[in-house]
């Protein structure tokens, strides 16, 4: 199967690993990632006013891109996914945005792209089972907390990715790996987010809350699929250590660097 | 209401995309808001004082920039108010003003640690700047 | 037909008995305004609508043409909306093959309950058939006054 | 040709607001067939309705035009008039100009226009009117009563107490419905099994009910007064005569793990069960899902304890048709599925229950024998918290409850919040509340009485999320007027979930061919004058499938259907709908195009002698339709390639002669 | 040139006659010209011997002259039915307008019939006879020699898209039975879906204006066999016997297309016999793409007895909205 991929700024520089534990599992399960040409940073955050334009284009130009070639657009950062998806949807169901967006792009774009979060591209496209099948070294005993956070769920009527309030597909997949999936009421809380930038403490207070809900209902690890979400729980002194859910895939998949 | 604020009140419930006399005012927004404790006018407060166009105090107001962009306010209420593209709405209002940044590009380095990701930095200035 | 230099269509709207013309009342109970340009005529079900009343409609200078009935399994005597569907469907296509524009035309599926949906297809379908100005292509001139 | 009289009503000012009722009125008597037009403050008023009856007889009238509100509202009314002053009563016609026209449009100008061309579009009708007379049909003296819950009980005592018989379909195993599975009602607190049973009781010894349990209706057609119903018994594997209801098998059968559904799954029951121990009918049926016998053909335990034989594992579902001369519908309310609303954790937390559930929990019949404990660890919660409005006034963009207010959820949850605080004193009990509406007698009192004599903590806000951690369950809360965010470690929530149609009745509303609403709610033939009939003759709605209600007004709603359908069954004959098609047979093809389309089987073929120009008499095949059973839908008249088919009352002519007058 | 020749068809119709299987033939005889071929009851041998003819030119489809021949009479009638016929045939007994037991059906197998415009434009007018010689006619006139065109080249369009060579329905078959062809015949009714609308109306007014309402189209169209036509009728509110105006004439030919829609079973003689060449089977043939399209592949006369698609129904069948769009984009 061969997809675009939008890695996204911070993957080529504070979170290589989610991007280099990305591309090997994909390896192994006969993905192939083509990185959209010259792509540009989504800007992190999804800009809600609909007056915003220019905010929005990096993303049609992405989204274009792949639609050109007939191909899935895959991300695996929460926040590029949640921006990318958010904006696709704004060019399928905001007609002003879209016209005043199609002034700016060369080829006419209303939204033909399809958007997946690399979790979802292993649910609906390869399936867990698949995903299971290939697993090398079992996850057994492993006690791994799934932190949703924002991005990745909400809102749910875009993201449409699983329920937002009681959400699975994470903990499918830690099952699907062989580990033990601790499910926890704040794994689709707010970290803090950007937060952290300008008031620490308010980013602190949100972290904590999610790392104590964690360990309190006995998780050794927490993955997530977000390098703000990572940064704001290690540096708010999480008791355990927190991955990118594509470090445990390609370790149990048989591909992760014993560094 | 005067004009000024009468215009201003339709652009943020026309850059928005929300309506604020959906809200029934039951309060779910803020009972789902994260950030409640850090914010001066909470959620519900937004929509209600968008909505009677009672916004100067809100645009002098801090609570601006307490919103972590969560969107839960969004995915709870049961009427489909969307009380945070208000507050975003409301807060491109001040930043959009010459020189009304709330986050220098000039101010950035000071506030950064090296375990920082971009993405946290791109973020806050789509969010606090223009 | 032209009042203050502003194109005002006429528009002749055929309602079901059982469902849009409650609907159409249902509007009214409620006061949601919707164009006078829209004039009712009551059918017992949409499938008393002959193709016949639509064209001559047209042919006596109606600028569009609208069937209400409705929602297909919702029918009050069970399949006539079903008949309605399929005729309209072929009647619409010929006389979009003929040139007349598809605007002029529609089938809406409004419910006794649906009052504000009612509203919002007369508000939508009377501004679409203003854009479209008068329907010169179906008009009978001896039938102009 | 017609003399054609006009009468324009001002409906006080809601018509002459916006229409000038004067001008509408002058230009009217100017066409064609028009001789007299005047206008009234109130037609329908007796006043009114003598000037059109004084100007019929002075004006030799032969058809009249009323220019009012809409004929849905007093069409019947000005029919009745005319009737009385000797006209034929389908010489009316009335011209929408209040709902139609002054309720929706601006200006007088635009009113008057639009009020003009209306009437004279009417005019143009009655021009080409003829005198109607309708068809009789005979009534069959027996109703069907779909649904027997308490709405349902209610109706079908009503009309066997007048005399008439009546069927009652339940697809569950036993009548009761909602209200059996409810402990106490409010605002009284008397104990819902108390009033209800005697009830149930008196329905299985009525002479003139028949109640057909584990049954759904499956087919039904004819019309008013001769409807054809085909109703599936479905097996349930005891014959139903011969069991006694001693339940002994229900204590034998080895398969023990079947979620209770009387319970709402709370706990478990066996795969041949009796719902609960007032269950009426009183027999035991076999879960065939569960049933280990009709699975594998082994087992055989029921059969072999059950001493009076009436295990039976081959029964078969069972087709009984029957004859009805009404049939209403009583199908009841489900609270919806929380599953769109777990930020209250009920899927994550065995803790967070619906307010049926709590209900059962507090029934002394219940799982835990009216103990209110936890269902997680059955110890005792000190700390409750209910929530209101969970799905009900949810706004349609948001796609996940319902629009309306259920109606009943204020006051049950005062009393769960009363009755709790009055049997555990310890317990700290939380309601939160958007608004607590109490429009009801003795409600508010009720609702005060929980507060201040009881000291239940009422708190305006809203929860926004519930988090179980470790045996307690964590409660962000709103405070609208503290303006606080609270944070209460709770013990049980309880959520007062929206309630919704039952699902059977959207596939009975089609059977039926009556109407309903976005919500799937029934809708009444008209919203204020006749709320328990639907607007399809003959067929009536009672209880909560037609809107939510409480029990005193569930109730009231059933007397009120059985009361409309005594008057029906009482008659010997009905009159028909005399808007029926008509096939000129000179001009009739024979091509069976209308036959195929008729959704009544209404047209049969008849060989018809023709004299020819020449004198000879040629004798060729027609179609003909048969009156009584013709609905009058008109969908032959467009399938009929010759035009020979016709519909009286809207034939072609009529409503050529309306389309030109409007656009004109 | 056809396979069957007229000797043989004459040769069967007397047999028919002389052994009582029926008691008149419905033929063709010439008319005033040698290309002028008009439909004709035979009732004796002899006027056949002398009369009947077979040719290039027998295009007129004679299904719905059994209306009123099987009126007349209780004793059976012969009709010869090209393929194209017997779908109309089909088409007239599912809407009982004869009946059957009183014809006897003679298909015959059809090489598709010769079209005189084209005729006449190749060899010019004051046509005196025209000879069939293999694969080619030759063609004398009054001013010219004579002149020699492929019978291929003379096609009347309905034949050169001709949708099937098989009989649908015959109590004896003369020749060999062809096959349902897999024709292109919806060409030009796409051509005219790629068009805008503007175009389309402008292609349609002038068509549609040469229309001198002569009512031909109707009267020879075998789905057209009202007791009474609606545009007879003054009580159906539609009837206008003469020309009045263009625009009269648009709805006009609206109205009857959409009579014969899901019945029309496309034989092509309403163009045939039309006085100014209006191609009308282009909207016949828009209604039944749009059928095949819309509902499923149904041909009208394939079956006698199938129940036409405007008096049936799916709970599924597209929305009106949806088919306008796709009865113009389906080829766009």
């Amino acid at each position: 199967m061969k997809v675009s991929y939008f890695p996204g700024c911070t993957l080529k520089t504070k979170a290589k690993q989610l991007d280099k534990y990305t591309r090997k599992s994909a390896e192994v399960l006969d993905i192939t990632l083509e990185e959209i040409e010259n792509w540009q940073c989504c800007g992190g955050v999804f800009t809600t006013a609909r007056d915003e334009i220019a905010t929005k284009l990096s993303s049609v130009r992405a989204l274009s891109e792949a639609a050109k070639k007939d191909q899935i657009l895959v991300s695996v950062c929460s926040a590029c996914h949640n921006v990318i998806k958010q904006t696709n949807n704004a060019m399928q169901t905001d007609d002003e945005f879209n016209f005043r967006v199609n002034q700016y792009i060369d080829e006419e774009y209303n939204g033909e792209a399809k958007v997946m979060h690399f979790l979802e591209l292993l649910r609906d496209e390869v399936g867990f089972d698949k995903v299971a099948e290939k697993v090398k070294k079992s996850l057994e005993g492993k006690k791994v907390a799934a932190y949703y956070g924002c991005l990745l769920l909400r809102p749910s009527s875009v993201m449409q990715m699983d329920d937002p309030e009681n959400p699975t597909i994470i903990e499918d997949l830690i099952s699907a790996l062989g580990g033990e999936p601790v499910v926890y009421p704040y794994r689709n809380e707010c970290c803090g987010g950007y937060i952290a930038l300008e008031n620490p403490e308010s980013a602190k207070a949100r972290s904590n809350k999610v790392t104590e809900s964690a360990v309190k209902s006995g998780a050794e690890i927490i993955v997530t699929a977000c390098p703000l979400c990572k940064y704001n729980l290690e540096k708010n002194g999480s008791e355990i250590p927190v991955v990118y859910f594509t470090e445990l895939l390609a370790e149990a998949l048989g591909v992760k660097e014993e560094n | 209401m005067n004009n000024s604020t009468e215009n201003l009140q339709k652009e943020i419930i026309r850059s928005s995309g929300v309506n604020p006399k959906k809200c029934m005012r039951c309060g779910k927004c803020s009972a789902t808001c994260p950030a409640y404790d850090e914010m001066e006018y909470h959620p519900h407060q937004f929509v209600y004082m968008v909505e009677n166009g009672d916004i100067q105090p809100l645009l002098e107001s801090k609570s601006l920039f307490q919103c972590l962009t969560c969107f839960a306010c969004i995915e709870r209420c049961p009427r489909g108010v969307e009380p945070a593209k208000l507050v975003e709405a409301v807060r491109l209002a001040v930043i959009r003003k010459q020189g009304a940044n709330h986050l220098k590009a000039d101010d950035i380095p000071a506030l950064l640690d090296e375990d920082m990701p971009q993405q946290a930095i791109v973020s806050a200035l789509r969010k606090y700047s223009k | 037909m032209q009042i203050n230099g502003e194109f005002q269509p006429k528009i002749v709207a055929f309602c079901c008995n059982w469902c849009s013309y409650a609907g159409a009342d249902l509007a009214g109970n409620n006061r949601l305004a919707y164009p006078e340009n829209v004039k009712i005529i009551k059918v017992p079900c949409s499938c008393r609508v002959n193709p016949m009343f639509i064209l001559r409609a047209f042919q006596r200078g109606a600028d569009g043409v609208i069937l209400c009935g409705c929602h297909p399994g919702d029918c009050h005597y069970t399949s006539g909306n079903y008949y309605t569907r399929r005729r309209m469907a072929l009647l619409f296509s010929m006389l979009n093959y003929l040139g007349i524009e598809k605007e002029r035309t529609r089938v809406e599926w409004v419910s006794a309950a649906e009052g504000a949906k009612f509203a919002q297809t007369m508000n939508e379908f009377t501004e679409a058939v203003a854009a479209l100005g008068e329907n010169k292509r179906l008009e009978d001139l001896r039938c102009k006054k | 040709m017609q003399r054609i009289g006009v009468f324009v009503c001002w409906c006080g000012s809601n018509i002459a607001g916006t229409v000038d009722v004067q001008a509408v009125s002058d230009a009217l008597q100017n066409e064609p067939g028009v001789v007299f037009s005047t206008n009234y403050q109130y037609m329908c008023s007796q006043a009114g309705q003598d000037i059109i009856k004084n100007a019929i007889a002075e004006h030799k009238l032969t058809g009249i035009v009323v220019c009012s509100c809409s004929p849905r509202m007093h069409e019947a009314t000005f029919r009745k008039t005319a009737a009385a002053a000797g006209l034929n009563p389908y010489m009316v016609e009335i011209a929408n100009i209040r709902e139609q026209c002054s309720w929706v449009h601006k200006d007088m100008p635009t009113g008057t226009e639009k009020a003009i061309i209306l009437g004279k579009a009417a005019v143009a009708k009655v021009n080409l009117n003829a005198p109607l007379k309708p068809g009789e049909s005979p009534v069959t003296k027996r109703a069907l009563v779909i649904g027997g819950g308490i709405a349902g009980i209610q109706t079908a005592l009503d009309i066997a107490e007048a005399g008439f018989p009546v069927d009652i379909v339940e697809k569950k195993p036993t009548i009761g419905g909602k209200m059996a599975q409810l402990d106490k009602t409010f605002p009284t607190l008397d104990c819902a099994a108390c009033i209800l049973t005697p009830k149930m009781v008196d329905v299985a010894q009525n002479e003139n009910i028949r109640i057909f349990s584990y049954s759904e209706v499956e087919e039904v057609g004819g019309f008013v007064g001769n409807f054809d119903v085909k109703i599936r018994k479905k097996a349930r594997f005891v014959n139903e005569d011969i069991c006694t209801g001693c339940g002994i098998c229900t204590e034998k059968c080895p398969q023990k793990k079947v979620p209770n559904e009387f319970n709402l799954g709370m706990d478990n029951r066996r795969a041949i069960y009796i719902p609960f121990a007032q269950a009426v009918p009183k027999v035991a049926t076999i879960d065939a899902d569960y049933c280990t016998m009709l699975k594998t053909g082994k087992c055989g335990v029921c059969s072999k304890v059950c001493t009076a034989g009436a295990i039976d594992y081959t029964q078969k579902d069972e087709i009984i048709e029957e004859k009805y001369g009404a049939i209403v519908a009583a199908t009841g309310f489900n609270p919806i599925s929380m599953d769109k609303f777990d930020e209250y954790a009920y899927n994550q937390s065995k803790d967070v229950i619906t307010s049926l559930e709590f209900e059962r929990l507090t029934n002394a019949a219940g799982p835990s024998a009216g103990k209110l404990v936890r269902p997680s660890d059955g110890k005792h919660p000190h700390t409750i918290v209910f929530v209101q409005c969970v799905g009900s006034r949810c706004a349609a963009c948001a796609e996940k409850g319902k629009e309306y207010c259920s109606k009943i959820c204020c006051m049950y949850t005062a009393k769960h919040a009363m009755l709790t605080r009055d049997k555990y004193p310890d317990t700290d009990v939380y309601v939160f509340y958007i608004d607590v509406r109490t429009p009801g007698k003795a409600f508010d009192e009720f609702y005060r009485r929980a507060v201040e004599e009881y000291g239940v903590h009422y708190i305006k806000g809203m929860v926004g999320k519930v988090s179980p951690e470790g045996d307690k369950l964590m409660v962000q809360a709103s405070d609208l007027l503290a303006n606080k965010q609270l944070h209460i470690e709770a013990d049980l929530v309880v959520l007062a979930a929206a309630i919704e149609p039952d699902k059977s009745a959207r596939p009975l509303a089609t059977q039926l061919t009556a109407s309903m609403d976005t919500n799937d709610f029934f809708t009444e033939a008209h919203p204020k004058l006749r709320p328990v009939e639907s607007p399809t003759a003959g067929v009536f709605l009672s209880g909560t499938c037609q809107g939510p209600k409480d029990i005193p007004e569930t109730v009231s709603q059933a007397s009120a259907a059985a009361a409309k359908v005594i008057g029906l069954l009482a008659k010997d004959k009905l009159t028909g709908n005399p808007c029926v098609a008509a096939s000129d047979e000179l001009m009739c093809n024979v091509c069976s195009s209308c036959e195929r389309v008729c959704p009544y089987g209404a047209i049969t073929y008849v060989d018809k002698e023709f004299r020819m120009p020449d004198r000879t008499t040629r004798v060729r095949r027609v179609a003909s339709v048969n009156e009584a059973v013709c609905q009058g839908c008109g969908a032959c008249t467009v399938a009929c390639p010759s035009g020979a088919m016709d519909l009286k009352g809207f034939a072609t002519k009529q409503i050529i002669a309306e389309v030109d007058a409007i656009c004109r | 040139m056809q396979k069957v020749t007229c000797d043989t068809l004459v040769a069967k119709a007397c047999e028919l006659l002389e052994n009582g299987t029926v008691d008149r033939v419905l033929g063709w005889k010439n008319g005033e010209f040698v290309y002028d071929v008009t439909p004709a009851l035979f009732t004796t041998v002899d006027d056949i011997k002398s009369e009947f003819v077979f040719n290039d030119f027998c295009g007129a489809n004679f299904s719905k002259y059994l209306i009123e021949e099987t009126r007349k009479t209780e004793s059976k009638v012969l009709v010869f039915l090209k393929p194209c016929d017997t779908y109309s045939f089909n088409q007239l007994l599912t809407e009982h307008r004869f009946d059957r037991e009183k014809v006897y059906a003679l298909g015959i197998p059809c090489e598709g019939m010769a079209d005189i415009t084209k005729v006449k434009a190749a060899a010019g007018d004051g046509i005196t006879a025209i000879k069939a010689e293999g694969e080619n006619l030759v063609i004398s006139t009054l001013y010219d020699e004579d002149k020699t065109v492929a019978c291929a080249d003379m096609l009347a369009e309905r034949c050169m898209v001709c949708k099937s060579k098989k009989h649908v329905a015959y109590d004896e078959l003369l020749g060999e039975d062809g096959d349902v062809i897999d024709s292109n015949r919806f060409d030009e009714v796409e051509k005219l879906e790629a068009m805008t609308e503007d175009e389309r109306f402008a292609f349609w007014q002038n068509e549609l204006s040469r229309c001198i309402r002569c009512n031909a189209c109707r009267d020879v169209c075998p789905a057209c066999t009202c007791e009474k036509c609606v545009f007879d009728n003054p009580e159906s509110s539609v009837a206008n016997k003469a020309i009045s105006d263009s625009f009269e004439e648009k709805m006009f030919h609206i109205i009857r297309a959409f009579h014969v829609a899901g019945r029309c079973t496309d034989c092509g003689e309403c163009s045939r016999v039309c006085p100014q060449n209006i191609p009308l089977h282009l909207l016949n043939r828009k209604f039944i793409k749009d059928i095949n399209s819309f509902y499923g592949e149904y041909q009208a006369g394939a079956e006698a007895g199938s129940r036409a698609p405007l008096v049936d129904y799916t709970t599924e069948d597209i929305e009106p909205t949806d088919a306008v769009l796709k009865g113009a984009s389906d080829n766009a």
